[in-house]
């Protein structure tokens, strides 16, 4: 490390034992990283501190509210903050995908008006991609946006568009050439969720919760400059995005959750106790317990691998294809696993009769079922390994 | 031929897919859910099934039968299990009958089979005491007291505990937990003195409850089969229980099946239906093979009692077709999910509730674990 | 039963009791089921008594050496033969493939030129369907036949051509005109492979074995009298010759060879010991066993249910179509299972430290590997099922 | 930086990758094979494996070697299994060698290390006596007779036994078969008297044998270790030995996953690549993933051995490669032989020396039921 890093991981030591609330250590920001105010003054704080140095968006130019940290930096920020159990001060899609998005393809103007806002927590962004006859074939949507001369005119519907109810902007892709091939008549805008025409219904997933919404836009009148990119190539735009949200989804650096990965084999002695020599006493359900750690030791192995390999030599790896399908699969099984240990008790829907642990795993072995289907089903996933890596043929 | 329905048992099946489907669709499951019924099933529709015979099938005429067998029992179990009925068929023919028809004495069964077969009885067997199926681990306790019996001990689990209008109580008079000796059966009144019924609310929307029992009296004519033996005819009660649950989720499977096959040929993506990739192809074609193993072990273990095979064939093949269909039933309604992608992750479309009986049913009187090792030491190994 | 029925059961077995040797009880035939002479007198007498009968193809016409038997009576034959352990007298191409072929569509003289020789045994055929190109794409094979006027003039290769270099005729798909679409240019010859131009080279398989060839045609002269069907319709009769095959090659009614079902058992007992209980000593090696006899089982019950239906109804049965993407993957991975469960004892080669019984595993280990290759693969079964059964698109 | 590879590894890498595919590809195997050779292996190949300095890369430059760490090793073996290379190198050197580097007195070391070096000493170790992996479970006795040991017993599955010029054998000088403690190494000569070695032919083509021993005498000097603490040794040895054999297998999983896919974009039917067939490409999509995973286990397991990590963290990483590449190479070698169709199953084709050589792999230094067992054990549960 240079001596410039090292000063740097010093100073960055000094500033967060100052910084960090202690009662926030080890835990998540309270409301989930969406928002600039938060509900509890801790929260707020550190924030505020993060936020104040620019490390809500650490590798971004400091015109835009970052610190416009280098690689080596930004990873030794990482370190520091994993060391201290700091929690990441803003979470969401703008810091995760619209930002990045913006940097590369945006123009000044659009940078300048909208990356503070996302640093600072302002404006809350959603994503408006999916259409409910366009999902794996994302690029067949059918929204269409109109150029009427200063502006274009929105209809259509998004599905799938996760937070949309407390978003108060939308990234979103819309048709402005139905007469071409379908990837080239995609064009990629900003507009507010508040604009006149916008309507946003909730849809209740098989756990009771809704995270994604409905969205329906009847004449939209959305301004020229919000237009990302060129108009029709706005697929290229969409795809890069993608690969932001891919990293995102895949946990990427970060690896399976601890919480996630030790609480498994806290589940099996509770529920199967153990045997004199201390194993999981159910021969079978030991068996699959130790595959599943094997597998997620393995995957997380090879997530630092590619961490590392992305280090030395900037070169795009091999393994990043891997990691939404890997990740996603496994921790569908991983719940399915924790479901079989607690026998009745993981299948409760509510009431006293269960803990707020085994009715929160009911819900949380629902959910682990989207993990596979959206961004990028399964079997996407696996048609984009077989076509960019290994190059078989369409 | 065990392996095909005769013409009584086809016509049987046809009427009870029409009734299933026109009078208790998965959107009246749906509706009591929505609605936080406190039956947790439809009363009316429950009459109507009454009506059919259903709940008379397996018994003699002697005792308000139809005896028609529990192929014919079976048949019209599979197709409630298509449209996830929720009603008593379950809990109280299947499982509460079974045990009198079983266990009782000749009064027991003159006097409370009709009453099952006029739909006036319901019954929930109260075994389970932990979180995984273990029929000997008993601990709950009943203790001779003059000619009475004083019954202490936590039930969970109790399927329809919550509505029957007797219990029928696995406790232990001797030995200790894991015996096989040592249970007696008891019926018992829900509203008993010393009865606690706390409804448990299940991921499938199906009726279960804790009991607690308190000091709770019984005479010594509520005793069903004799005292301390009462794992003959718990083991014989669970053995039919399981394989008409097989024949339930063999219904559901199919289904759960068809409905996805459909969904691969009408969902366009790609400018073509998603069912003309291969990938899902092979994977649904895979699916195929094992329902149509699933239907075949079902008849089997269902003309495996009717036949009356041994004992220990019919305990064979009850555990083959719990685990077969089981595993099966779990894999397809998990791909279900996952083919029809998006909307089947959302409550407002049906598929989802497959993949939830499923979890709850794999739970039901022994999982996949429990009949694997079952059926090897069966078969001596 | 009717009581002509059940006469005609009476009379078998008072006849089998005599004709069948008590050294065949249980037994196979010695030398595989090809050619007339058996190299053993049991065996030979035995052939001779069914022969005498027509119980080498029991339900072919007398007028060909069968015994023109119906359905019931079949039935009835195959119950005391199964009962006595009685061994079938012939079996090979001849009986399974070719001969049901040229009794649907061979006319009269092929009938009674061919027929009598597959029922007396003298005439062993072989089966000319794959090309080294042309292998689960069957219709895409180039060996050509030209018109000649008297004859055809054949031209090309095939190969995993069974038992090619024991046969003395072989039933061939040709090319006769290459200028349509695949399926519409293929016609279906016979031939006898001691013609001029035919030459035949054995294939050493994985397992050391070689049970099939490849067979070369130089200018090999066919008269069209030997054209089965139509010229440029042989895909048709070609189609319904593999029905034959597909139920022969997946045991139909037979179900699982006892022999192999009981022995897994038994191996796993006699390599991984047995506990207090009886039950076998290793669990996971014992949760695969029964897995694996829980499949087993379930597809035996369903072969019966398949059985039971077509002797109900005459309809073409649901389930014939899994039979040989089922039993082939079963009887995959029940020699894998067998050779985990036997250790280094089950990956031995030759020599004597290994039972004769250990050799032979690892050669029926590898040689199970083709049964999901050979006669249509897994994935052409799958295929098959999707489309013919499911109905799913193209 | 564990999990990449430096400058000079990466050029080991390359060098041994040319060497392989040049002076040992699989024809070598085959051609060994299908002669019957005697040694089993290519005394030339070997001599020029021991030139390039591969038969010294771990130890230290005191005792001959290049002091090149496990992970210069490794990388060198993953080759030699992309070419299924039949040499000494993992009997000689990952066993052998490895057991008296880590359980050898200077002396020994002194003396024999650098004649492993320089190939000339080769090398095997007696250990097995079932047909299952069992380290502790040693029956063959060596009783201790003057200053001298005198042992019998019978050893199986002795990898290299056959040509090995001294045999580190595995005896028990006290306790029962199972206890680990009690087991003693020692040093014996292959032709010394009472040792009849019978070489076992195995599906894979490579060297094993079963050796007898009949009142072999040794001298105290012979003994690798502690008398009683030879489980010390061992263990630590057999770690390496199973990472060791899990680079190799890496390699060969890689070439065999490799061959597949170019087969896939090369064999035509229906008209087009039946690479072009999703049903085909999911499962090597699916396979890349666990190849991938086999990389990432295989470099932390050998970073583990040169970072000099705790006894059970190299333990838990050696469990951990030797599970998961196993069971990876025996799925890609079966759907290498299944994709590969007819073709596969020809002795004409190489791609079945996969498949073989994952069989009798995957029953060397224990399954993979032996070490997930042993994994979790590690791990606590």
């Amino acid at each position: 490390m240079s001596d410039a890093v090292a000063d740097f991981r010093a100073d960055v030591e000094d500033w967060i034992s100052e910084a960090l609330p202690s009662a926030l250590q080890g835990r998540e920001m309270g409301p989930a990283g969406n928002g600039p105010k938060r509900t509890d003054s801790d929260s707020q704080k550190w924030f505020d501190a993060c936020y104040e140095r620019g490390f809500t968006v650490p590798n971004w130019p400091r015109a835009y509210g970052g610190a416009e940290l280098d690689k080596a930096r930004h990873q030794v920020l990482r370190e520091v903050f994993r060391a201290h159990g700091a929690p990441q001060p803003l979470g969401g899609m703008g810091v995760t995908m619209i930002g990045p998005t913006l940097l590369e393809h945006g123009n000044d103007e659009q940078k300048e008006r909208h990356l503070p806002k996302i640093a600072n927590g302002e404006i809350r962004w959603c994503q408006g991609y999916s259409e409910p006859s366009a999902g794996s074939d994302l690029a067949s949507l059918r929204t269409k946006a109109e150029d009427k001369g200063d502006f274009y005119l929105v209809n259509g519907q998004k599905i799938w568009t996760s937070g949309a109810q407390y978003a108060d902007w939308i990234f979103c892709l819309v048709r402005t050439n139905p007469d071409v091939p379908k990837h080239d008549g995609i064009s990629f805008l900003l507009f507010s969720m508040h604009d006149p025409g916008v309507s946003v219904k909730p849809i209740v997933l098989i756990n009771g919760t809704s995270p994604f919404c409905e969205v329906f836009f009847t004449d939209v009148k959305v301004p020229k400059r919000d237009l990302v990119g060129q108009e029709n190539k706005g697929w290229t735009v969409a795809k890069r995005l993608l690969q932001h949200e891919r990293s995102s989804l895949s946990g990427l650096g970060g690896g399976p959750r601890a919480d996630e990965q030790g609480s498994l084999v806290d589940v099996a002695r509770q529920y199967l106790g153990v045997d004199e020599q201390g194993r999981v006493a159910d021969p079978s359900l030991r068996r699959e317990l130790i595959d599943h750690q094997i597998r997620s030791r393995a995957f997380a192995l090879t997530q630092r691998r590619s961490h590392e390999e992305n280090q030395a030599g900037d070169v795009p790896t091999f393994a990043t294809s891997i990691f939404k399908y890997y990740s996603s699969e496994t921790r569908k099984r991983r719940y399915e696993l924790q479901l079989r240990m607690m026998g009745t008790q993981g299948v409760g829907w509510e009431g006293d009769s269960f803990s707020d642990d085994e009715l929160a795993l009911t819900r949380t072995w629902l959910r682990s079922k989207s993990g596979t289907i959206a961004g990028g089903s399964t079997e996407v996933q696996l048609n984009i390994i077989a076509k960019r890596v290994l190059g078989l043929p369409d | 031929m065990p392996m095909i329905l005769n013409d009584e048992q086809n016509m049987l099946k046809d009427s009870a897919k029409d009734f299933c489907t026109n009078n208790a669709p998965i959107a009246q499951l749906r509706k009591l859910r929505d609605e936080d019924n406190a039956d947790g099933f439809d009363r009316d529709t429950w009459k109507q099934m009454v009506e059919l015979g259903w709940a008379g099938i397996p018994w003699k005429e002697d005792f308000g039968g139809l005896d028609f067998g529990y192929k014919g029992l079976g048949v019209v179990t599979e197709e409630t299990g298509r449209t996830l009925t929720a009603s008593p068929l379950y809990a109280t023919v299947w499982v509460g009958g079974t045990a009198i028809n079983v266990g009782g004495t000749d009064e027991q069964k003159s006097s409370l089979l009709p009453e099952v077969a006029g739909g006036s009885l319901l019954l929930a067997l109260a075994l389970e005491e932990g979180p995984r199926h273990n029929p000997y681990g008993i601990e709950t306790k009943a203790e001779a007291k003059g000619g009475d019996f004083v019954i202490n001990g936590k039930k969970t689990f109790v399927l329809d505990g919550n509505v029957a209008d007797k219990l029928i109580v696995v406790a232990r008079t001797s030995g200790k937990p894991g015996d096989r000796n040592g249970l007696t059966l008891f019926l018992v009144d829900r509203t008993a003195k010393g009865v606690e019924v706390t409804r448990t609310k299940m991921a499938d929307s199906r009726n279960a409850a804790n009991i607690s029992l308190s000091g709770v009296t019984v005479s010594k004519d509520d005793v069903l089969g004799d005292v301390d033996k009462g794992a003959d005819v718990l083991d014989a009660t669970l053995d039919v229980a399981r394989i008409g649950l097989a024949a339930e989720l063999l219904g559901s499977a199919q289904e759960a099946y068809e409905r996805t096959i459909e969904y691969l040929k009408e969902r366009v993506q790609f400018g073509v239906p998603i069912g003309s990739f291969q990938g899902l192809k092979h994977r649904a074609a895979d699916m195929f093979c094992e329902v149509e193993l699933c239907k075949s072990v079902v008849l089997d273990a269902l003309s495996a009692l009717d036949e009356g095979r041994s004992a220990e064939d019919i305990a064979k093949a009850a555990s083959l077709a719990k685990a077969k269909v089981g595993e099966t039933f779990t894999l397809v309604s998990r791909e279900a999910v996952q083919m029809h992608g998006g909307i089947g992750m959302t409550d407002e479309f049906d598929i989802g509730f497959f993949m939830k009986r499923a979890a709850v049913a794999e739970q039901t009187f022994g999982d996949l674990i429990f009949h694997r090792n079952r059926y090897g030491e069966l078969e001596g190994y």
